[in-house]
Protein backbone atom coordinates (compact mmCIF):
# COMPACT_ATOMS: atom_id res chain seq x y z
CA UNK A 1 0.00 0.00 0.00
CA UNK A 2 1.46 3.44 -1.32
CA UNK A 3 0.62 5.85 1.33
CA UNK A 4 -0.29 9.59 0.05
CA UNK A 5 0.28 12.72 1.47
CA UNK A 6 -3.18 14.41 2.08
CA UNK A 7 -4.01 18.38 2.19
CA UNK A 8 -7.08 19.40 3.17
CA UNK A 9 -8.02 23.03 2.96
CA UNK A 10 -10.55 24.26 4.82
CA UNK A 11 -11.88 27.27 4.01
CA UNK A 12 -15.90 27.60 4.82
CA UNK A 13 -17.77 28.38 8.25
CA UNK A 14 -18.68 25.26 10.34
CA UNK A 15 -22.63 24.84 10.25
CA UNK A 16 -23.78 27.27 7.30
CA UNK A 17 -23.46 23.97 5.26
CA UNK A 18 -22.42 20.98 5.61
CA UNK A 19 -18.57 21.28 4.18
CA UNK A 20 -16.70 21.42 7.55
CA UNK A 21 -18.18 18.42 9.11
CA UNK A 22 -18.18 16.23 6.23
CA UNK A 23 -14.88 17.41 5.02
CA UNK A 24 -13.49 16.48 8.30
CA UNK A 25 -15.13 12.85 8.19
CA UNK A 26 -13.20 12.46 5.08
CA UNK A 27 -10.10 14.03 6.77
CA UNK A 28 -10.59 11.09 9.59
CA UNK A 29 -10.88 8.67 7.29
CA UNK A 30 -8.12 8.99 5.16
CA UNK A 31 -6.03 9.13 7.96
CA UNK A 32 -6.82 6.07 9.47
CA UNK A 33 -6.45 4.29 6.27
CA UNK A 34 -2.77 5.24 6.56
CA UNK A 35 -2.62 8.38 4.28
CA UNK A 36 -0.42 11.16 5.72
CA UNK A 37 -3.27 13.95 6.05
CA UNK A 38 -2.83 17.33 7.33
CA UNK A 39 -5.52 20.12 7.65
CA UNK A 40 -5.30 23.67 6.76
CA UNK A 41 -7.85 26.35 7.93
CA UNK A 42 -8.22 29.93 6.04
CA UNK A 43 -10.52 32.11 5.10
CA UNK A 44 -13.55 31.60 7.18
CA UNK A 45 -12.61 27.74 7.88
CA UNK A 46 -10.42 29.36 10.78
CA UNK A 47 -14.27 30.07 12.78
CA UNK A 48 -14.19 25.57 12.69
CA UNK A 49 -11.44 25.99 15.50
CA UNK A 50 -13.39 28.77 17.44
CA UNK A 51 -13.70 28.24 21.17
CA UNK A 52 -16.91 27.76 22.75
CA UNK A 53 -19.12 26.89 20.23
CA UNK A 54 -22.87 26.36 21.36
CA UNK A 55 -25.36 24.43 19.06
CA UNK A 56 -27.89 23.10 21.04
CA UNK A 57 -30.29 26.28 19.61
CA UNK A 58 -29.56 26.05 16.32
CA UNK A 59 -29.73 22.02 16.88
CA UNK A 60 -27.41 20.93 15.10
CA UNK A 61 -24.59 18.93 16.20
CA UNK A 62 -21.45 20.42 17.80
CA UNK A 63 -18.51 19.45 15.66
CA UNK A 64 -15.73 21.35 17.32
CA UNK A 65 -14.89 18.75 19.90
CA UNK A 66 -13.76 16.29 17.22
CA UNK A 67 -11.15 18.52 16.46
CA UNK A 68 -9.08 17.38 19.64
CA UNK A 69 -9.01 13.85 18.62
CA UNK A 70 -6.63 14.73 15.87
CA UNK A 71 -4.00 13.40 17.42
CA UNK A 72 -5.26 9.58 18.03
CA UNK A 73 -6.27 10.29 14.28
CA UNK A 74 -2.58 10.44 13.67
CA UNK A 75 -3.11 13.74 11.89
CA UNK A 76 -0.02 15.07 10.91
CA UNK A 77 -0.18 18.80 11.14
CA UNK A 78 -2.94 21.54 12.26
CA UNK A 79 -2.11 24.62 10.15
CA UNK A 80 -4.17 28.02 10.32
CA UNK A 81 -3.53 30.85 7.96
CA UNK A 82 -2.36 34.13 9.66
CA UNK A 83 -3.94 36.35 7.11
CA UNK A 84 -7.15 34.76 8.12
CA UNK A 85 -7.58 34.92 11.31
CA UNK A 86 -6.64 39.01 11.02
CA UNK A 87 -9.40 39.47 8.70
CA UNK A 88 -11.71 38.67 10.76
CA UNK A 89 -10.58 39.92 14.10
CA UNK A 90 -9.28 36.46 15.83
CA UNK A 91 -6.03 35.89 17.23
CA UNK A 92 -4.55 32.19 18.34
CA UNK A 93 -6.23 32.31 22.30
CA UNK A 94 -9.34 32.16 20.52
CA UNK A 95 -9.00 28.90 19.11
CA UNK A 96 -9.70 25.84 21.02
CA UNK A 97 -6.38 24.16 19.82
CA UNK A 98 -2.70 24.77 20.19
CA UNK A 99 -2.00 24.99 16.04
CA UNK A 100 0.69 26.18 13.91
CA UNK A 101 -0.15 29.78 12.64
CA UNK A 102 1.79 30.34 9.40
CA UNK A 103 1.67 33.38 6.83
CA UNK A 104 0.49 32.98 3.44
CA UNK A 105 3.95 32.19 1.83
CA UNK A 106 4.39 29.30 4.51
CA UNK A 107 0.94 27.93 3.58
CA UNK A 108 2.10 28.14 -0.12
CA UNK A 109 5.32 25.60 0.93
CA UNK A 110 2.65 23.08 2.75
CA UNK A 111 0.60 22.76 -0.33
CA UNK A 112 3.64 21.88 -2.36
CA UNK A 113 4.90 19.45 0.38
CA UNK A 114 1.93 17.56 -0.53
CA UNK A 115 0.62 15.08 -3.20
CA UNK A 116 -3.03 16.00 -3.05
CA UNK A 117 -5.12 18.33 -2.18
CA UNK A 118 -8.67 18.09 -0.97
CA UNK A 119 -10.52 21.83 -0.95
CA UNK A 120 -13.91 22.00 1.56
CA UNK B 1 7.02 21.29 -8.16
CA UNK B 2 3.80 23.10 -9.48
CA UNK B 3 0.16 23.26 -8.63
CA UNK B 4 -1.93 23.76 -11.07
CA UNK B 5 -5.44 25.65 -9.61
CA UNK B 6 -9.13 25.29 -10.55
CA UNK B 7 -11.10 28.33 -9.93
CA UNK B 8 -14.66 27.39 -10.73
CA UNK B 9 -16.83 30.63 -9.42
CA UNK B 10 -16.43 33.90 -10.51
CA UNK B 11 -14.49 36.19 -8.97
CA UNK B 12 -17.01 38.94 -8.87
CA UNK B 13 -19.17 36.78 -6.34
CA UNK B 14 -16.76 34.71 -4.22
CA UNK B 15 -12.96 34.86 -3.01
CA UNK B 16 -11.62 32.02 -4.50
CA UNK B 17 -9.78 33.64 -6.56
CA UNK B 18 -8.05 35.78 -3.94
CA UNK B 19 -7.32 33.59 -1.62
CA UNK B 20 -5.76 31.46 -4.61
CA UNK B 21 -3.83 34.05 -5.48
CA UNK B 22 -2.38 34.71 -1.61
CA UNK B 23 -1.44 31.28 -1.27
CA UNK B 24 0.18 30.41 -4.66
CA UNK B 25 3.62 29.85 -5.96
CA UNK B 26 5.06 31.49 -8.88
CA UNK B 27 5.31 28.65 -11.18
CA UNK B 28 2.17 27.58 -10.95
CA UNK B 29 -0.40 27.89 -12.79
CA UNK B 30 -4.63 28.74 -12.86
CA UNK B 31 -7.28 27.35 -14.88
CA UNK B 32 -10.63 29.57 -14.98
CA UNK B 33 -13.40 27.30 -15.40
CA UNK B 34 -17.14 27.18 -15.14
CA UNK B 35 -18.27 30.70 -13.63
CA UNK B 36 -15.14 31.40 -13.55
CA UNK B 37 -14.63 32.29 -16.98
CA UNK B 38 -15.67 35.54 -16.74
CA UNK B 39 -12.24 36.30 -15.63
CA UNK B 40 -11.00 36.68 -18.97
CA UNK B 41 -12.51 39.99 -19.69
CA UNK B 42 -9.98 42.84 -20.28
CA UNK B 43 -9.46 46.13 -18.72
CA UNK B 44 -11.31 44.87 -15.30
CA UNK B 45 -10.31 44.66 -11.84
CA UNK B 46 -9.99 41.34 -12.20
CA UNK B 47 -7.98 41.68 -15.21
CA UNK B 48 -5.38 43.93 -13.35
CA UNK B 49 -5.06 40.93 -10.39
CA UNK B 50 -4.12 38.09 -12.82
CA UNK B 51 -2.27 40.51 -15.22
CA UNK B 52 1.26 38.96 -13.96
CA UNK B 53 0.05 35.36 -13.68
CA UNK B 54 -0.62 36.08 -17.48
CA UNK B 55 2.91 37.45 -17.60
CA UNK B 56 4.10 33.89 -16.81
CA UNK B 57 2.31 32.07 -19.46
CA UNK B 58 0.25 29.87 -17.23
CA UNK B 59 -3.23 31.68 -17.10
CA UNK B 60 -5.60 29.11 -19.13
CA UNK B 61 -9.26 29.18 -19.47
CA UNK B 62 -11.58 26.51 -20.54
CA UNK B 63 -13.11 27.15 -23.98
CA UNK B 64 -16.23 25.49 -23.96
CA UNK B 65 -17.14 27.07 -20.82
CA UNK B 66 -16.35 30.91 -22.63
CA UNK B 67 -17.93 29.88 -25.64
CA UNK B 68 -21.08 28.70 -23.64
CA UNK B 69 -21.30 32.15 -22.06
CA UNK B 70 -20.76 34.46 -25.30
CA UNK B 71 -17.36 35.80 -24.18
CA UNK B 72 -16.16 36.57 -27.81
CA UNK B 73 -12.33 36.23 -28.19
CA UNK B 74 -11.93 40.28 -29.16
CA UNK B 75 -12.82 40.66 -25.10
CA UNK B 76 -10.39 38.71 -23.74
CA UNK B 77 -7.12 39.72 -22.14
CA UNK B 78 -3.70 39.30 -24.13
CA UNK B 79 -2.07 36.45 -23.62
CA UNK B 80 -4.10 33.83 -21.62
CA UNK B 81 -4.56 30.52 -23.44
CA UNK B 82 -7.61 28.75 -24.05
CA UNK B 83 -8.02 24.86 -23.58
CA UNK B 84 -10.65 22.40 -24.19
CA UNK B 85 -11.23 19.22 -22.18
CA UNK B 86 -8.57 17.49 -23.86
CA UNK B 87 -5.95 20.33 -22.74
CA UNK B 88 -7.52 20.67 -19.57
CA UNK B 89 -6.65 16.72 -18.49
CA UNK B 90 -3.03 17.60 -20.27
CA UNK B 91 -2.55 20.58 -17.83
CA UNK B 92 -3.76 18.29 -14.88
CA UNK B 93 -0.46 16.05 -16.01
CA UNK B 94 1.74 18.75 -16.62
CA UNK B 95 1.37 20.20 -12.99
CA UNK B 96 1.76 17.76 -10.29
CA UNK B 97 -1.17 18.36 -8.15
CA UNK B 98 -4.30 19.87 -8.60
CA UNK B 99 -5.98 22.21 -6.01
CA UNK B 100 -9.93 23.09 -6.79
CA UNK B 101 -10.89 27.03 -5.16
CA UNK B 102 -14.59 26.97 -4.87
CA UNK C 1 -42.02 3.10 30.10
CA UNK C 2 -40.97 2.38 26.52
CA UNK C 3 -37.82 3.04 25.68
CA UNK C 4 -36.96 5.48 22.96
CA UNK C 5 -34.68 3.57 20.17
CA UNK C 6 -33.68 3.55 16.44
CA UNK C 7 -34.38 1.18 13.99
CA UNK C 8 -31.43 -0.70 14.87
CA UNK C 9 -32.15 -0.62 18.39
CA UNK C 10 -29.62 2.32 19.09
CA UNK C 11 -30.59 4.59 22.19
CA UNK C 12 -32.29 7.65 20.94
CA UNK C 13 -31.66 9.91 24.11
CA UNK C 14 -28.48 9.08 25.59
CA UNK C 15 -29.69 10.73 29.28
CA UNK C 16 -31.46 7.37 29.21
CA UNK C 17 -29.16 4.90 29.75
CA UNK C 18 -28.41 3.32 32.89
CA UNK C 19 -26.80 -0.06 33.86
CA UNK C 20 -29.37 -2.03 33.57
CA UNK C 21 -30.40 -1.02 29.96
CA UNK C 22 -27.04 -1.74 29.04
CA UNK C 23 -27.21 -5.23 30.45
CA UNK C 24 -30.65 -5.68 28.68
CA UNK C 25 -29.21 -4.70 25.42
CA UNK C 26 -25.95 -6.92 25.94
CA UNK C 27 -28.36 -9.78 26.59
CA UNK C 28 -30.17 -9.08 22.87
CA UNK C 29 -26.42 -9.07 21.41
CA UNK C 30 -25.54 -12.15 23.04
CA UNK C 31 -23.50 -11.04 25.75
CA UNK C 32 -22.73 -11.03 29.52
CA UNK C 33 -21.59 -8.23 30.74
CA UNK C 34 -18.17 -8.87 32.33
CA UNK C 35 -15.99 -6.35 34.08
CA UNK C 36 -13.72 -6.08 30.97
CA UNK C 37 -16.87 -5.30 29.11
CA UNK C 38 -17.60 -2.80 31.36
CA UNK C 39 -14.20 -1.39 31.19
CA UNK C 40 -14.26 -0.94 27.53
CA UNK C 41 -18.21 0.37 27.87
CA UNK C 42 -16.54 3.34 30.13
CA UNK C 43 -13.60 3.69 27.89
CA UNK C 44 -15.77 4.82 24.98
CA UNK C 45 -18.68 6.51 26.80
CA UNK C 46 -15.75 8.86 28.14
CA UNK C 47 -14.41 9.18 24.32
CA UNK C 48 -17.62 10.37 23.24
CA UNK C 49 -18.07 12.89 25.58
CA UNK C 50 -14.75 14.36 25.13
CA UNK C 51 -14.82 14.67 21.47
CA UNK C 52 -18.62 13.45 20.06
CA UNK C 53 -17.36 10.41 18.28
CA UNK C 54 -16.94 6.90 18.21
CA UNK C 55 -13.39 6.07 16.35
CA UNK C 56 -13.72 3.43 13.62
CA UNK C 57 -11.97 0.19 15.18
CA UNK C 58 -7.96 0.90 15.04
CA UNK C 59 -8.12 4.30 16.40
CA UNK C 60 -10.51 3.00 19.24
CA UNK C 61 -7.71 0.29 20.00
CA UNK C 62 -4.59 2.76 19.75
CA UNK C 63 -6.25 4.94 22.07
CA UNK C 64 -7.78 2.43 24.20
CA UNK C 65 -3.96 0.79 24.15
CA UNK C 66 -3.05 4.61 24.75
CA UNK C 67 -4.83 5.17 27.88
CA UNK C 68 -5.53 1.46 29.62
CA UNK C 69 -3.15 -1.41 29.08
CA UNK C 70 -1.33 -1.92 25.90
CA UNK C 71 -2.97 -5.70 25.43
CA UNK C 72 -6.87 -4.27 25.25
CA UNK C 73 -6.68 -2.20 22.58
CA UNK C 74 -5.53 -5.47 20.42
CA UNK C 75 -8.51 -5.85 18.51
CA UNK C 76 -8.17 -9.90 19.36
CA UNK C 77 -9.03 -8.52 22.62
CA UNK C 78 -11.87 -6.47 21.82
CA UNK C 79 -13.64 -9.28 19.57
CA UNK C 80 -13.19 -11.35 22.46
CA UNK C 81 -15.56 -9.06 23.99
CA UNK C 82 -17.84 -8.09 21.40
CA UNK C 83 -17.69 -10.84 18.72
CA UNK C 84 -19.79 -9.31 16.14
CA UNK C 85 -18.83 -5.81 15.04
CA UNK C 86 -16.75 -4.46 18.48
CA UNK C 87 -17.54 -1.12 17.99
CA UNK C 88 -21.07 -1.49 16.91
CA UNK C 89 -22.02 -3.15 19.75
CA UNK C 90 -20.08 -1.66 22.60
CA UNK C 91 -21.64 1.51 21.22
CA UNK C 92 -24.92 -0.05 21.43
CA UNK C 93 -24.39 -1.38 24.48
CA UNK C 94 -22.80 2.30 26.14
CA UNK C 95 -26.09 3.90 25.00
CA UNK C 96 -24.12 6.17 21.99
CA UNK C 97 -24.84 6.69 18.61
CA UNK C 98 -24.55 4.25 15.72
CA UNK C 99 -21.28 4.64 14.42
CA UNK C 100 -20.90 6.17 11.10
CA UNK C 101 -20.99 3.54 8.72
CA UNK C 102 -19.20 5.01 6.14
CA UNK C 103 -15.45 4.18 8.00
CA UNK D 1 -1.53 8.18 -15.51
CA UNK D 2 -4.19 6.85 -12.81
CA UNK D 3 -6.87 9.61 -12.09
CA UNK D 4 -9.15 9.69 -8.85
CA UNK D 5 -12.30 11.97 -9.72
CA UNK D 6 -14.18 14.04 -6.22
CA UNK D 7 -17.81 15.02 -7.70
CA UNK D 8 -19.02 16.81 -4.90
CA UNK D 9 -21.90 18.66 -5.91
CA UNK D 10 -25.27 17.47 -6.59
CA UNK D 11 -26.35 17.75 -10.40
CA UNK D 12 -28.34 20.40 -12.15
CA UNK D 13 -27.98 23.31 -9.15
CA UNK D 14 -23.88 23.26 -10.32
CA UNK D 15 -22.23 22.73 -13.69
CA UNK D 16 -19.28 20.70 -11.72
CA UNK D 17 -21.00 17.09 -12.52
CA UNK D 18 -20.99 17.86 -15.89
CA UNK D 19 -17.58 19.65 -16.33
CA UNK D 20 -16.57 16.22 -14.12
CA UNK D 21 -18.32 13.86 -16.46
CA UNK D 22 -16.29 15.40 -19.42
CA UNK D 23 -13.15 15.47 -17.97
CA UNK D 24 -13.25 11.72 -17.14
CA UNK D 25 -14.16 11.24 -21.10
CA UNK D 26 -11.03 13.13 -21.94
CA UNK D 27 -8.49 11.59 -19.65
CA UNK D 28 -10.31 8.17 -20.78
CA UNK D 29 -9.91 9.19 -24.82
CA UNK D 30 -6.48 9.83 -24.06
CA UNK D 31 -5.41 6.36 -23.22
CA UNK D 32 -5.70 7.38 -19.12
CA UNK D 33 -7.22 4.93 -16.25
CA UNK D 34 -9.52 6.54 -14.09
CA UNK D 35 -9.06 4.29 -10.91
CA UNK D 36 -12.41 5.31 -9.21
CA UNK D 37 -15.21 8.51 -9.47
CA UNK D 38 -16.12 9.24 -6.01
CA UNK D 39 -19.26 10.70 -4.97
CA UNK D 40 -19.20 12.92 -2.11
CA UNK D 41 -21.37 15.70 -0.19
CA UNK D 42 -24.16 16.43 -2.30
CA UNK D 43 -22.50 14.84 -5.15
CA UNK D 44 -24.50 11.15 -4.01
CA UNK D 45 -27.35 12.53 -5.57
CA UNK D 46 -26.07 11.75 -8.74
CA UNK D 47 -26.86 8.08 -7.90
CA UNK D 48 -30.38 8.85 -7.91
CA UNK D 49 -32.28 6.46 -9.91
CA UNK D 50 -35.52 7.73 -11.82
CA UNK D 51 -34.46 11.25 -12.52
CA UNK D 52 -36.67 12.36 -15.72
CA UNK D 53 -34.83 16.05 -17.07
CA UNK D 54 -36.93 17.81 -19.82
CA UNK D 55 -36.06 15.82 -23.02
CA UNK D 56 -34.15 18.93 -24.79
CA UNK D 57 -31.57 18.99 -21.62
CA UNK D 58 -28.75 16.65 -21.20
CA UNK D 59 -29.28 13.85 -18.65
CA UNK D 60 -26.07 14.20 -16.18
CA UNK D 61 -27.09 11.22 -14.43
CA UNK D 62 -27.17 8.77 -17.72
CA UNK D 63 -23.93 10.50 -18.90
CA UNK D 64 -22.13 9.19 -15.91
CA UNK D 65 -24.21 5.87 -16.20
CA UNK D 66 -23.52 5.73 -20.24
CA UNK D 67 -19.72 6.34 -19.26
CA UNK D 68 -19.36 3.56 -16.45
CA UNK D 69 -20.74 1.09 -18.45
CA UNK D 70 -18.56 2.38 -21.76
CA UNK D 71 -15.70 2.02 -19.55
CA UNK D 72 -16.06 -0.62 -16.88
CA UNK D 73 -16.06 2.49 -14.58
CA UNK D 74 -16.55 2.19 -10.94
CA UNK D 75 -18.37 5.00 -9.90
CA UNK D 76 -18.75 4.90 -5.80
CA UNK D 77 -21.42 7.00 -3.72
CA UNK D 78 -20.10 7.30 -0.51
CA UNK D 79 -22.25 5.04 1.95
CA UNK D 80 -22.51 7.63 4.88
CA UNK D 81 -23.61 10.43 2.85
CA UNK D 82 -25.98 8.95 0.84
CA UNK D 83 -27.30 7.19 4.05
CA UNK D 84 -28.13 10.91 5.31
CA UNK D 85 -29.43 12.64 2.34
CA UNK D 86 -31.64 9.57 1.90
CA UNK D 87 -30.08 8.22 -1.10
CA UNK D 88 -30.04 4.38 -0.63
CA UNK D 89 -31.61 1.29 -2.26
CA UNK D 90 -32.14 1.99 -6.19
CA UNK D 91 -28.87 3.33 -7.45
CA UNK D 92 -28.42 4.71 -11.41
CA UNK D 93 -26.89 2.33 -13.79
CA UNK D 94 -22.87 2.22 -12.66
CA UNK D 95 -23.36 3.26 -9.14
CA UNK D 96 -22.02 1.31 -5.82
CA UNK D 97 -22.38 2.65 -2.66
CA UNK D 98 -19.24 2.34 -0.81
CA UNK D 99 -17.41 3.43 2.25
CA UNK D 100 -14.31 5.89 2.50
CA UNK D 101 -11.94 3.03 2.93
CA UNK D 102 -12.82 2.35 -0.60
CA UNK D 103 -12.11 5.66 -1.65
CA UNK D 104 -9.19 5.67 0.37
CA UNK D 105 -7.84 2.47 -1.34
CA UNK D 106 -8.14 4.37 -4.78
CA UNK D 107 -6.50 7.52 -3.37
CA UNK D 108 -3.34 4.75 -2.90
CA UNK D 109 -3.85 4.03 -6.19
CA UNK D 110 -3.86 6.96 -8.26
CA UNK D 111 -1.01 9.77 -9.51
CA UNK D 112 -4.07 12.34 -9.48
CA UNK D 113 -6.84 13.41 -7.52
CA UNK D 114 -8.91 16.23 -8.67
CA UNK D 115 -11.88 17.64 -7.30
CA UNK D 116 -14.74 18.79 -9.00
CA UNK D 117 -17.21 21.76 -7.34
CA UNK D 118 -18.08 22.46 -3.40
Amino acid sequence: MEQKTCLFINRRSPYGSTHASEALDMAFALSAFEHRVSLIFMDDGVLQLMRDQQTETIGMKNMSPSFKAWEDYEIQHLYVEQASLETRGMQASDLLLDVEIIDSQQLAKVIQSHQFIFNN
Amino acid sequence: MPTLHIINTSPNMRTALQSCLRVMHEDDGIIFIEDAVISVKKDTPIAELIKEKILTGKCFFLKPDLEARGIKEESMTQGIKLVDYNGFVKLTIEFYRTQTWS
Amino acid sequence: MELEITKDGFLINKEDWTKEIAEKIATEEGIILTEQHWEIIFFIQEYYAEYSLTPIMRILGKAISKKLDENKGKSRYLYSLFPEVPIKQAARIAGLPKPPSCI
Amino acid sequence: MKFTIIVNNAPYLSQSSDTACKFAQALLEQGHELVQVFFYFDGVLNALDNSEPPQDDRDVIENWSKLAEENELDLIICSSAALRRGVSDKLAVGFKSDSLGRFSKAVTLSDRVISFGT
